[in-house]
Formats: structure tokens, C-alpha cells, sequence
């Protein structure tokens, strides 16, 4: 692989998990409410496939304990969101804040550690996808991933197609853009809205499962602000996953060259993290975030 | 009917309640400037203890420090990770009034501790791992971490130079750090560097910063490229990030070396060899000097390495085993050699 | 009319708890299949009610729906709809960025493999749909990108895709220019040629003329008279519709000889609903009250938000006491030049959440005083309005506890409790008991009186006859001015011209 | 959902802090009985032991200070109809500008050095907060994102400065250098940390009080943010109150930054902030936004915070604790219950 296969194919495996979370975020944000809970899903997902994964010894129990345990936070929200009137947003900051104190706990008495574990087999290894990987440049690029990588990918075809071309993606639309067009149709908005937040969660399950895959153990603070990341990412992708794909796929480059550059040049990789919240903050302040423009006349 | 003032009464209520409940003032600085012996010792942890042997051994040999003394307290305390709380929380352990020994390992302790003497001159502090000379209240030991590093250099270095399976023609060798730090530039690195060169000169030596102390996947990245440029032997210093560079290591087929604790386990057949510190037994026995009322050792800073044993090499990996006895003996050659004074490392200060 | 009714309603009523009005009283009504049938009535004559409980949104007090001669109730808008009942609501119900099709099949979406949806038979049945009405709609194209007859046609669509064949539209030209609610109509009889029945309800007597069948009137809640459309004309329907047939002969004042107060210059204005004011031109003058009544859709919301200040027109000018409304400070004309009445209470007029206290001190006190003494001479002014109002109401209760007519009262005492020289006032009394009424009217003549020039929008003829000296007529955009309100202008002509009867 | 937009929300008034109170006290005495092998001694440690000794006591009123400045621009923006999300990234710059500002200014006398320090603080709060409020005012931005974007980037360039250009080198911990020990906070009864902050936060409590409620712009402002419209129409100055109440709020975070840095440390600290925007915000929306119940919430958070850092070190309870019935005080904190939901579900 030459150097430029080399960064292309780490900068896919970057995007995807944050892509992933993206699209889970996209859900939400379809419908209305921008959950921020992003980085607390990954965590919790993650957490919770390296504690069934390790204690059953099987790989389906740890993706169905993770899509619960996440989903089952998601709703969390939404429900002192939807039954108390909390306001969404504080309700889905307070659940980063529970999984940051709870996975602490809960590693503590599981694995008697608040540290590293690594799980043993749980590495998903490099699958070459036959003759696929000998193409030139897209094969090296595409074809020689983790295996957990191709199911990552897949898992965003779903959840983009998910969104873009099924009735409940439809529904979800509808529900960000006229609410009273899903009563009209006889649908209830709340059930739509609850749905929403079950697949954001599960969504951001899946990618904290990756995560944790990739490299072969739980490590605490396993998101490292891909969460927020992710969210950033729905707000560049304009709400279309083909925007979302792109905007990913941008920061997995830009992470990637950083990687790269650390041998030629130093570039601290703080700066390289504050790139895309100080691009996205441009962007908002110039007004792309202009949803509720009231208090500009008079 | 004001809900207001309701609450202000409600607050000043349970405030008075619970002061009445509470014990008097009985602050630890009203007492004898210095004690005849401690009664309570508490393991300040700058981190967590577990998931890190530095800090498990920290705790396992001041608990049995502690023990030989019957009638002491003894308590562990995890302050976390983020060291702006540090102070804060160690200033919260003198103030508890239950304890006047806090034992600690870290580089950057000593200038907290000083600043928590300085409110609380009743206090003792003992830090293992760090250096700083002079101040009455504080008894500092420093490794000689140069050594530390010289060793695992060395490995590193016959590793890149052999003819072992995961090992290229490349002569590099690299360091995975989470960021960087005095003790680690200082210290660890240079003789890191230092121990490559004894081998051959020609070895260089390539370092790539993580940014934090827990993002293991971009440390697998950082791994990854390292590889990518012709690397085969990398020593992690990263915290929980360092599993990330033990799983690609181990699935590219190249070689680590660890410098926290007994590793082998952790990668079997990727770490090739552990340098060691024998902090339990530090601890252990400044520990229990300073508890049967040894009180000159506070102000004392100690640097301590191979010659005394507290740093060494842990042989007992099945990895290590397995390597080429031509490499091994040349290894345990450079190790005797270390322990005997050749080449000779100094630290003048830090 | 020998066919089987399609849809029926024997005495209905319907009573909203929470203000008591009586919106539906014993009314009854038939559908035959193939015909349109408008109900017309004043704003408040219970239309709308109707229509909801027509598609399943509301439930009647008493009374029984019948569906082709079987009772039904329905408890959702899914069970009118399994009946083949459609409604398209007066606001728009499309969400404006997905296309027609996937408005249309929106929760009813046909699937492939049972999970995926299935776009091309969206896009056919829309297609099919709107092909059995001959309506030329593109399926594929985004509703944001539709005009609004277009748009008006997708939500026919939508209510009918499913083998609906009763439509029941509420005001549906209310956002639509005259040409294009011709359109409309068109549809509408192609829709009934191909066997649908409609029910229209709308306001506007010579569309409902040369659209409907048969025409139901309704007033206050209660069936006046269902008549065909060659039993009368704009005229009378216009007269029986108004809930006020009598007409008011009262003596008008002289036009004052003023200082102009509010004065529009040719203003013209395009607003977002689509309403367009053309050259707006008349004067308002101290000491008088400017009466100009216009009924929903005709642009007197856009008017009320020119005389405020709240939008600007896109030429020409307005003007208050001399100066163009766009150089007057917001701050400086809110506490000394004009007092305001919003049609929009709530929203605009009120903030709710806040206390009654703080809503009568928005408008008292300076900016710089910070101390506990001004706090209280602001709390103390606030009394004082609201005891001068008679209000009994704790004054640290929030806004919210008051019903409709007392927040009404905390509005006046506001806006109307101190003088300034230009008041404008937005349908006053909607909603109000006749006391509360009469009391309002009573504040704006009494300022007229000590020189204030007053603007009245309303869209009730009653209230314009009862304070207006002289008085407007706005229809779809354009002023007519009736000049004083003497015996020659009656209530007849008003109601004519605003229901668009007379030219 | 706009904080202030809620217009009438159902449920009884102060049902959702005695839920988020009940919440969190709850999970902390479930967790030490079932955790703890003496429970006995734990619960003492977690809720009796901040008041039993002076110092512990002062420490947990010295350390409301900070979180309930924070709190009261959380409160001040919240009137004004915004939620400002930046406080972590304006309280770090105000507490490294003050720092910096020390560094490099000449020898002054301690309390006006120690003044313009935290004036210094207060300034780069501001500045952080200064492009949210100005596209919030001239173009109508989302101030919930652009200013939690603006202190995410902030807070990772910090971390890099203070690791590298500005970073002691003398000292193996990542911070700046120390600044003169006249500068810093006064200490009023050693040991502790106890320093004029908390009184300090006290008087701004009062301030802001006095100022939303006996003050006519304080009222334009309550009103500007429970409805716009209704203060576009009563002409009120609403550029101004889309603009001030943020860049107070910065100012306020960045004060609170100050605080920290030249308290205990007497430097910038890498992470000194450590979710002082977040805890903010929480004992704001704990506290409904009333500055007269802020000071009281932030000593409700502080003594949480005493309490399980005490349970730790006294029973062995794990810190997490605390964390956790944080969380559980900022999912509640906002909610009204037994009454019929009823909102509108934008973020």
C-alpha cells in the first residue's frame, strides 16, 4: 500500500464509526430535537457489549445488550422530555453526564477496575474481500478493513436508507417539518418521536461497539468526543446522509493527515480537534444556523 | 407564601441541623507540630489504581506498611485523572482530620503537597516517583528513570535489529506518548534513546503524541502509521490509550515493549519485555521507616535505579522466553552491565 | 336531491368548555353524492367547528353523523377517513420539503419487501388520484416549489387518495389571488363531475354563488337557511349571513379638519400569506375614529402590521403624526405616540407567563430606575390602572389565569388608559361579552373625544358601525372608502362589499 | 426549545427541582446502601461530614462560588430566551487571561492586581461570548450551538497553549506559571480556601435580582425572552437584549474562571474548569433561574460534591456518585410533573 492508499483507507475507518453516530443524530434532528446525548449513546453502547460480550462469552448478547442499553438511555430522555416537560435538550445533556458517572460505577464492580479491559478475541481482525481488494487504489482503500468496518458500512447504508426511503424515515421528515401533517395522516407524532430516539441510540450503540472492536478492549472515555463530533457532522451534512457521508469523510481525512503529519511536522492534535468545531462555529455564526430568526427586525 | 423565602428558611434549617450534629473544630493543625509516630496514612492515587500496576503497587505496599502497624488508619483515594483537581482533593484529605500521612506517586505531587504544608503544617507527605529536595514536610524518591528507560531501549533496539519474524530491515524504533511531560523528556525518552543507540547508532527513534490519556483508537491509528513508516518495536506510554498500540501491534505482527508493570499478559506474544519498578517494595520500606518514626527522612530526596534493584527487568514472559538465546544473552549482558554501574546514568535534578 | 344523502348531521352542538361559547347549536345538514355544497357564515358562526367534527378532529356535545344512511362516531380523523371522508384545513397541513407523492401517501405508505417504501406506487397512486380529478399535478415535485393553488390541489389529493369521495374544504381560498380561486373552483366542479361530493365552507358569497349546489347559512352557531344558489343573490345571501341584518342610520360627526395622525401614501405590500395591499391611501385624523373592516384573508393583518411599524411596505409610505413610520424609534413611539391593540392578544399584546402586574408595567416607568422605590411607584401605577378597570384579579397572578375577556381588560387599561395621540385597534372586541364590548368601545370613543386619532381594524360590521365615524371597506387587498358613517352608508353595503357581493 | 417559550407549562410549580432533588439524593443513598460495607459510616461521610468539620465547611462554601457565577449568566441568558452553552470555554479563557494578564503586567499593589486579574477574566469571557452575541443579534443565529461550538474549539486550543507556549516548565504538572502570591485570593481562614469569592457571587446574586426585578430594563429583558414578539410590538430595545445578556453571561463565566485560577492554583491549570459551565447551568435550571435561589443551589451542588468526594475518602464510596446524582438533578431539574404534557418538541 502506498502512503496515499494508507491515509485514504484510515480516514474511512475514522469517518465511519462517527458517521454512523451521525446518522443516529440525523434521526433526531429529523424530527425536531438535536439530541446532544450523542457521546453518552457511544459510551453506553460500548460499555455495555464489552460487559454481556465478556460475561456470555457471546458476540450477539453484547450488540443486543448495547442496542438496549443505548436505546433504553435514548428514551430516557425523550420520556422526561415528552412525560415531565423537561426540556429535550438539558434532558439528553444529563444523560452524557449519568453514563460518564454510571459506566465508572458499574466498571468497578463488573471488572473490578475503572481501567482498561481488554476482551479477549474481541479484536475484529482485517478481512481482504477477495479479487475486491486488488483493484487499484479502491481495493487497498475499500477492501482491506476490519471486518467490523464492513458491517459499520453497512450498518450506515441501513440507517440512511432507513431515513431516505421507508415510511418511517418519511414520517420522521414530516415530523421536523409540519408536525400536524403526520395527524392529519392519522399518525402519532409522539410515537414517531419516541421511535427517533430508539434508533439515534441505537445507532450511536453500534458505533460505540466498533469502537471498542477495533481495538480489542473497553477503555474508558471510549468516544473521545466522536460524539460530538458526530453532531457537528449532522449539522454540515445538511441534514442529507450523502451530506453526512461527506462531511465524515472529511473529518476522517483531516484526522488522518494529522496522524500522518505528526512525522513531518508537529501539529498538536489539539488544534487539529478544534478545526472542525471552529469551522462549524463559523458556520453558525454566519447564520447558517438561522432557525428561528426573530429578533432580527424591530 | 413566598416560595422563595420558604426555601432560604428551609436551607438555614437543615444547615443548622446538620452543625449541630457535627463535632466541634478539632482542625489538625491545632495539633503537635510534629507527631511521634502517624496515626492514620492515606494513599493519594492521581489517577485510578486499577488498570495501573504503578499506582496497584503504590497502594499494595503502603496497605502493608500500614499494616505492621496496628492501630493505623488506612485509606486509598482515587483522585481521577484530571489534574487540576488534584489540589483540591488533596487539600480535602489533609482537611478530614483523619489522616497525617498521605503517601503519593506522581512528578507533579510535590508542588502540590508543598502547597497543602504550607495550610496544613501538621501534615507529612511521602512521594514515590518524583523529586523535590529540601522541604521539611517532604520526603521525595525519584527513579531513575533514565535506567528505566535505557532497558527497554535496549531490547528495543536488539528487536529492530533482528531477525525476528515481526521485525523489518528498517532500523526504527517508536514511542506512542499520551502527551508530553518533564519526566518523560527528561528521563524516559533520553534513555529510551540512549539504550537504541548502545545497540546501533543507526537506530532512529520515531515519537507520535496521542493528545489525551484514554482515545485508544487514535492511538491504534498513530500505531498504525508508525508501522506504515517501517517501525517494529514501540514502547506505549499513553494510559488506557496504550492498548491501542498493544492491538495493532499485535495484529500487525510487531513488537512492543512496556514500561508499566508486569504486561506480559496483556499482549501475549507483542510485548516482548517489561521494565519494572519495584515501587511496592519502595513504598514498603519508606513507608514503614516513616511510620516506626524515622523523621529524617523528611526534607530527603532520593534518586534510586537499577543498582539499588528498585528498577529492573521482568523475565518471566513466555514471550521473552521465546526469544533467540543470542539475543537474550546480550540483553541480561547490557542488564548486569546497568546494574553495575556501566554506563552510568546521573540526575542532578528535574 | 332523490339520492341518498352521502353525509348527514342531525343537531349538532358543540360547546367549548373552557370559554363557554357555544359554537354549534342544533345544527343539521345534508350531502347529496355529487354535489357542492358551501356553508357560509361570519367569522365566529361555527364553520370551522363543523368541518372538524366533520373529519374527526373535534366531537359534538349531542347530536348523530350519519355516512350513507348508517350513524357513525368518529374519534379520530382515521375513522372519517375510512369512510371516505377528506378534509383540507384552512392552514396548510403539507410538510412543505417532501413531494407530493410522499405527502400524499404519508402514513398510509406502500412498501416494498414490506419495509422499504415503495416510490414508484406513491408516485402512481398520487398520480392516478390526481388523474381521476384531471388534476395536471406532478407527483414528483416538492410542495415548497408548488404555488398555492397547487398546493391547495395536493391537499384534495391527499384527502382523496384513498377512495375518499366526500370533501370537506375549510376557506380554502383564503390564501389565494381571485384567479387562482377560480382555478380552484374548477377543480372543485371537476371533482364533482367525477362523482365526489364537497362540502365548502367559506365566507365569500359570490365564489360560493357561482361554485356551489346548494348553500347552507349558518349564524351563531345555528342553521339560518339552506337555499340554492338561484334562490338568491350576493345581496341577500351577503344580508342573511350578517349576524346584524338591521341597519344603523345613527349620525355621523363631521369629518374632522385634524391634524393627520396615521396617513398612507400608495403604500403597497406583499406579505408572506400571500395577501397583497395595492395602493393603500387614506388618512386618519385627530379626534376621529377610522373604521376599516375587512373579514379573514383580505389583508387587514397585513395592514394592522404596516400601521404598527411591525413590517414596512415595499413602496410608498406610512406616516404617524407627520413623521414616516420607519423613523420613528420603536421605544420613543410605543410610550408616547401610539398605543396599540393587536389583533394577535396573546402574542403580541401579552406575554404570557409574565404576571398581570408586569404585563401593565411594560409600559410605566423610566429605564434608569433600579431602586426598590421605583419598582413600587411602577407597581403602584399598575394598581392604579388596573382598580380603574374595576379588575379584581390578584395582580401577581400570572396573565395566563385570566380568561379572554379579562385579558382584554389588562390590554385596554394598558394601551388605553393613558393618552396618546394615535391608537390603533385590531379586532378590540373578539371574543368579548357584550359588556366588556361595550366598555372597549366606550375607551376608544372617549379618547377619540379628547383628540386622539384612532384606527379601527375589525372584521365585524357591528363593531364598525357601533364606534367607526368614518369607514373603509378592504377586500382581497384594495380600500374602498365609504366616507362618514351617515344614513347613506348602511350596513347592507358594507356586508356586500366586504363578502366581495359588489365590485 | 426555547428556554423562555414554554408560555404556560403545566404541572405544579417547583415540582421538577423536588423531583431532581429527590432524584439524586435518592440514587446516593441506594447506591452507599447497597455499595457500602458500612453503610452506616457512609452516609455519615456523604451527607453529615461536609458539615462536620470548619474547614471542609468553608471549602464547600468557597467552591459554590465559582459554579453559582456561572449559574446566574446561565439564568441571565435563559430571561433573555437563549441558553448559553459555552460557560466551560469562556470561564477557561477567563481564568488563562487572568493568569496571563498577571504574568505580564508589572508590579502592582496585590488587590489591584488581584482586580484586574479577574477584570481580565471577566474581559476574555466576554470575548469568547462576543461572536454568538453579535450574530445572535444582527443575524438571528442559534446561540444554543454557535456558543457551545465556540467553547469547544476554545477549550482545545487552551489545552494546547497552556501545554505548550504557555506551560511552566519548571513544573512537571501542565500549567502556567504561578502567578505573585499578592495577586491572588486573599485566603480568610486558612487552611481552607475560603476567600471574599463567595461573597462576591453573593453580591451578583443580588445584583441580578435586583436588577431583573426592580429594574425597568430588567423587566424588558424578563419580557423580551418569554415573548419577542410581544417586545418587538411594545417597542422595546430588542437588539440590545438579544446582545447584553450574553455577553454579561461570558463576562460573568469568565469572572468565574478567574476565581479558580488565581484561588487555590494561582495558575492556569490544564482542564481547571472541570464542567464548572455544565454545573452551572444545572444549578441555574435547579435553582428555575431565580438569581435569590442560585446561591442556595450552588451550595446544594457543592455540598454534593463535598459530600462524595468525603465518602471517598472516609468510606471507600467511589466518587462517581456524585456524578451521577448530578445527572440525575439535570435530567429532572427542568421538568414539571402531574400536570398533562403538553410542548412543542423542537430542540
Amino acid at each position: 500500500m502506498n502512503p496515499m492508499e494508507t491515509l485514504a483507507a484510515e480516514a474511512l475507518a475514522i469517518a465511519l464509526p462517527i458517521l454512523l453516530a451521525a446518522l443516529g443524530g440525523l434521526f433526531t434532528e429529523a424530527a425536531g430535537i438535536l439530541n446532544v446525548a450523542l457521546e453518552g449513546l457511544i459510551v453506553a453502547g460500548a460499555f455495555a457489549f464489552a460487559v454481556a460480550a465478556e460475561g456470555t462469552g457471546s458476540l450477539v448478547l453484547g450488540v443486543a445488550a448495547a442496542l438496549a442499553c443505548s436505546a433504553a438511555l435514548a428514551l430516557l430522555a425523550a420520556a422526561a422530555a415528552d412525560r415531565l416537560s423537561a426540556n429535550p435538550f438539558v434532558a439528553a445533556l444529563a444523560v452524557n453526564l449519568l453514563v460518564a458517572g454510571a459506566v465508572g460505577l458499574a466498571s468497578e464492580h463488573v471488572f473490578g477496575t475503572k481501567g482498561v479491559v481488554p476482551l479477549d478475541g474481541l479484536l475484529s481482525p482485517r478481512v481482504e474481500l477477495g479479487f475486491l481488494s486488488g483493484i487499484p487504489f479502491l481495493g487497498p482503500v475499500l477492501f482491506r478493513q476490519r471486518g467490523i468496518s464492513y458491517l459499520l458500512a453497512a450498518a450506515c447504508a441501513i440507517a440512511a436508507v432507513a431515513y431516505s426511503a421507508t415510511p418511517f424515515g418519511l414520517r420522521l421528515r414530516a415530523l421536523g417539518m409540519k408536525e400536524g401533517s403526520l395527524r392529519i395522516a392519522g399518525v402519532d407524532p409522539r410515537a414517531v418521536r419516541y421511535w427517533a430516539y430508539a434508533a439515534s441510540g441505537a445507532a450511536c450503540a453500534l458505533a460505540g461497539i466498533a469502537l471498542a472492536r477495533s481495538i480489542g478492549a473497553w477503555v474508558p472515555n471510549i468516544a473521545s468526543g466522536r460524539g460530538w463530533i458526530a453532531l457537528v457532522v449532522v449539522y454540515l451534512g445538511r441534514k442529507r446522509p450523502a451530506g453526512l457521508l461527506a462531511a465524515a469523510l472529511g473529518f476522517g481525512l483531516l484526522f488522518a493527515l494529522s496522524n500522518a503529519a505528526q512525522s513531518v511536522l508537529s501539529v498538536p492534535p489539539e488544534l487539529v480537534l478544534a478545526l472542525p468545531y471552529a469551522a462549524t462555529a463559523a458556520a453558525a455564526l454566519s447564520g447558517g444556523a438561522r432557525t428561528r430568526g426573530r429578533t432580527d427586525r424591530g | 407564601m413566598n416560595p422563595v423565602r420558604r426555601s432560604w428558611i428551609a436551607a438555614a434549617a437543615v444547615l443548622a441541623l446538620f452543625a449541630s450534629c457535627a463535632k466541634g473544630p478539632d482542625d489538625s493543625s491545632s495539633r503537635p507540630a510534629v507527631p511521634a509516630a502517624f496515626k492514620g496514612v492515606a494513599v493519594f492515587v492521581p489517577g485510578v489504581v486499577s488498570g495501573s500496576p504503578i499506582y496497584e503497587m503504590l497502594a499494595a505496599g503502603a496497605r502493608r506498611a500500614a499494616e505492621s502497624v496496628p492501630g493505623t488508619t488506612f485509606r486509598v483515594v482515587e483522585a481521577g485523572f484530571n489534574q487540576a483537581e488534584w489540589l483540591d482533593k488533596l487539600a480535602a484529605l489533609a482537611a478530614s482530620g483523619e489522616f497525617d500521612l498521605i503517601v503519593t506517586s506522581n512528578p507533579a505531587l510535590p508542588e502540590l503537597c508543598a502547597k497543602v504544608a504550607e495550610s496544613y503544617p501538621a501534615m507529612r507527605f511521602f512521594v514515590a516517583d518524583a523529586y523535590l529536595p529540601g522541604n521539611p514536610a517532604i520526603h521525595t524518591v525519584l527513579y531513575n528513570q533514565l535506567e528505566q528507560g535505557y532497558i527497554v531501549g535496549y531490547l528495543a533496539g536488539l528487536i529492530t535489529t533482528s531477525g525476528l519474524p515481526g521485525a523489518n530491515r528498517a532500523k526504527k524504533a517508536g514511542m506512542v506518548i499520551a502527551q508530553t511531560y518533564p519526566t518523560l523528556d527528561k528521563l524516559i525518552r533520553p534513555g529510551f534513546e540512549a539504550g537504541l543507540k548502545a545497540v546501533d547508532p543507526g537506530i532512529s527513534l520515531e515519537v507520535r503524541v496521542v493528545g489525551n490519556w484514554y482515545d485508544a483508537n487514535r492511538s491504534a491509528e498513530l500505531t498504525s502509521s508508525l508501522i506504515d513508516g517501517g517501525v517494529d518495536v514501540i514502547l506505549p506510554i499513553a494510559g488506557g490509550a496504550g492498548q491501542g498500540v498493544l492491538s495493532a501491534s499485535k495484529e500487525r505482527g510487531t513488537y512492543a515493549v512496556w514500561f508499566e508493570g508486569k504486561g506480559y499478559g496483556l499482549a501475549p506474544g507483542t510485548i516482548l519485555g517489561c521494565a519494572v519498578l519495584d515501587q511496592e517494595r519502595l513504598v514498603r520500606e519508606r513507608v514503614g521507616a516513616l511510620l516506626s518514626g524515622d523523621k529524617s527522612l523528611f526534607g530527603k530526596a532520593d534518586v534510586v535505579g537499577a543498582s539499588e534493584g528498585y528498577i529492573g527487568f521482568d523475565p518471566e514472559g513466555d514471550a521473552y522466553k521465546a526469544l533467540p538465546s543470542e539475543l537474550r544473552s546480550r540483553f541480561e549482558k547490557a542488564l548486569t552491565d546497568l546494574r553495575t554501574g556501566s554506563p552510568a546514568f546521573r540526575i542532578d535534578s528535574l | 336531491m332523490a339520492a341518498e344523502p352521502v353525509l348527514e348531521v342531525r343537531d349538532l352542538s358543540k360547546t367549548f368548555p373552557s370559554t363557554g361559547t357555544v359554537a354549534l347549536s342544533g345544527v343539521s345538514l345534508s350531502l347529496s353524492a355529487g354535489e357542492i355544497h358551501a356553508v357560509v357564515g361570519e367569522n365566529g358562526a361555527g364553520k370551522s367547528t363543523l368541518a372538524r367534527i366533520l373529519a374527526g378532529l373535534d366531537r359534538p356535545d349531542s347530536g348523530r353523523i350519519l355516512v350513507r344512511g348508517r350513524e357513525v362516531r368518529f374519534r379520530r380523523p382515521r375513522d372519517a377517513e375510512r369512510l371516505g371522508i377528506g378534509m383540507v384545513p384552512q392552514q396548510s397541513l403539507l410538510a412543505p420539503g417532501l413531494s407530493v407523492a410522499e405527502n400524499v401517501v404519508l402514513g398510509h405508505e406502500p412498501r416494498l419487501l414490506g419495509i422499504l417504501l415503495d416510490r414508484r406506487r406513491a408516485y402512481y397512486e398520487t398520480a392516478l388520484a390526481s388523474a381521476n380529478f384531471s388534476f395536471p399535478l406532478d407527483p414528483g415535485s416538492r410542495i415548497s416549489r408548488l404555488s398555492p393553488p397547487e398546493r391547495r390541489e395536493a391537499e384534495i389529493v391527499r384527502a382523496l387518495a384513498r377512495g375518499g369521495d366526500v370533501l370537506i374544504l375549510d376557506e380554502p381560498t383564503s390564501i389565494l389571488t381571485e384567479s387562482e380561486a377560480e382555478t380552484l373552483y374548477g377543480l372543485l366542479k371537476r371533482l364533482r363531475d367525477a362523482g365526489a361530493s364537497v362540502i365548502l365552507i367559506s365566507h365569500r358569497v359570490r365564489e360560493v354563488l357561482s361554485a356551489a349546489d346548494r348553500i347552507t347559512i349558518l349564524r351563531n352557531g345555528s342553521v339560518v337557511d339552506t337555499i340554492l344558489p338561484a334562490e338568491t343573490d350576493d345581496c341577500d345571501l351577503a344580508l342573511r349571513m350578517a349576524s346584524s341584518a338591521s341597519c344603523f342610520t345613527a349620525d355621523g360627526p363631521a369629518e374632522s379638519g385634524g391634524q393627520a395622525v396615521f396617513r398612507f401614501l400608495g403604500a403597497n405590500f406583499r406579505d408572506s400569506e400571500r395577501v397583497t395591499l395595492r395602493d393603500l391611501g387614506f388618512t386618519v385624523r385627530r379626534g376621529e375614529i377610522y373604521g376599516i373592516a375587512a373579514l379573514a384573508g383580505n389583508g387587514l393583518g397585513a395592514l394592522e402590521d404596516l400601521a404598527c411599524g411591525e413590517r414596512i411596505c415595499d413602496s410608498g409610505a406610512v406616516e404617524l403624526l407627520g413623521r414616516n413610520l420607519v423613523d420613528w424609534p420603536r421605544d420613543e413611539l410605543r410610550a408616547s405616540a401610539l398605543s396599540y391593540l393587536p389583533t394577535d392578544r396573546d402574542g403580541r399584546g401579552l406575554c404570557l407567563g409574565a404576571t398581570i402586574l408586569e404585563n401593565l408595567a411594560a409600559r410605566i416607568g423610566s429605564p434608569g430606575d433600579w431602586s426598590r422605590r421605583g419598582r413600587a411607584a411602577r407597581r403602584a401605577e399598575a394598581f392604579r390602572l388596573l382598580e380603574d378597570a374595576g379588575g379584581r384579579a390578584p395582580p401577581d397572578a400570572p396573565i395566563d389565569m385570566l380568561s379572554g375577556g379579562n385579558r382584554q381588560r389588562v390590554l385596554c387599561v394598558r394601551e388605553l388608559g393613558t393618552f396618546t395621540p394615535a391608537v390603533l385597534a385590531a379586532n378590540p372586541t373578539q371574543g368579548l361579552d357584550p359588556r366588556a364590548q361595550e366598555e372597549t368601545w366606550n375607551r376608544l370613543r372617549s379618547r377619540a373625544r379628547e383628540g386622539a386619532g384612532i384606527l379601527l381594524l375589525t372584521s365585524s360590521v357591528d363593531e364598525l358601525f357601533s364606534v367607526a365615524d368614518r369607514v373603509a371597506v378592504l377586500y382581497r387587498g384594495r380600500l374602498t372608502e365609504l366616507g362618514i358613517r351617515t344614513g347613506s352608508v348602511t350596513a347592507e353595503a358594507v356586508t356586500r362589499l366586504l363578502t366581495g357581493a359588489a365590485a | 426549545m426555547k428556554p423562555g417559550k414554554e408560555g404556560r407549562r403545566p404541572g405544579f410549580p417547583g415540582s421538577g427541582t423536588a423531583l431532581a432533588l429527590g432524584a439524586a439524593l435518592g440514587a446516593a443513598a441506594l447506591y452507599i446502601l447497597a455499595a457500602a460495607e458500612e453503610p452506616g459510616a457512609a452516609f455519615r461521610a456523604f451527607f453529615l461530614s461536609p458539615f462536620a468539620r470548619p474547614t471542609v465547611l468553608a471549602n464547600l462554601i468557597e467552591q459554590a462560588a465559582a459554579p453559582c457565577l456561572c449559574a446566574l449568566g446561565t439564568a441571565l441568558v435563559f430571561r433573555s430566551g437563549d441558553f448559553n452553552l459555552g460557560g466551560e470555554g469562556q470561564a477557561y479563557a477567563g481564568g488563562a487571561l487572568s493568569v496571563l494578564a498577571l504574568l505580564a503586567a508589572p508590579s502592582l499593589p496585590g488587590p489591584a492586581g488581584l482586580a484586574g486579574g479577574l477584570a481580565a477574566g471577566a474581559f476574555a469571557g466576554a470575548f469568547v461570548a462576543l461572536p454568538s452575541a453579535l450574530s445572535r443579534r444582527n443575524l438571528g443565529a442559534d446561540v444554543l450551538l454557535s456558543t457551545f461550538l465556540v467553547s469547544q474549539a476554545v477549550v482545545l486550543v487552551l489545552d494546547w497553549a497552556i501545554a505548550g507556549p504557555l506551560r511552566d516548565p519548571a513544573s512537571n504538572l501542565i500549567a502556567t506559571p504561578v502567578v505573585e502570591a499578592a495577586y491572588r485570593l486573599p485566603r480568610l481562614a486558612p487552611p481552607s480556601w475560603l476567600s471574599f469569592a463567595p461573597v462576591l457571587a453573593a453580591a451578583a446574586a443580588v445584583a441580578l435580582d435586583r436588577f431583573l426585578r426592580s429594574s425597568r430594563r430588567g423587566l424588558e429583558l424578563t419580557l423580551f425572552g418569554r415573548n419577542p414578539d410581544f417586545a418587538v410590538s411594545m417597542g422595546f430595545r430588542v437588539r440590545a437584549y438579544a446582545f447584553w445578556p450574553l455577553l454579561a453571561s461570558g463576562a460573568l463565566n469568565g469572572l468565574a474562571g478567574a476565581l479558580l485560577a488565581l484561588g487555590a492554583n494561582g495558575r492556569a491549570v490544564r482542564g481547571m474548569t472541570g464542567g464548572i459551565g455544565w454545573n452551572g447551568i444545572s444549578i441555574a435550571l435547579l435553582a428555575g433561574n431565580d438569581p435569590r435561589l442560585i446561591l442556595p443551589a450552588a451550595l446544594f451542588f457543592s455540598w454534593l460534591e463535598t459530600g462524595s468526594r468525603q465518602a471517598s475518602i472516609l468510606a471507600g464510596i467511589s466518587v462517581d456518585v456524585g456524578t451521577v446524582a448530578k445527572a440525575l438533578v439535570l435530567l429532572f431539574a427542568t421538568a414539571r410533573f402531574l400536570g398533562t404534557a403538553r410542548r412543542k418538541g423542537t430542540a
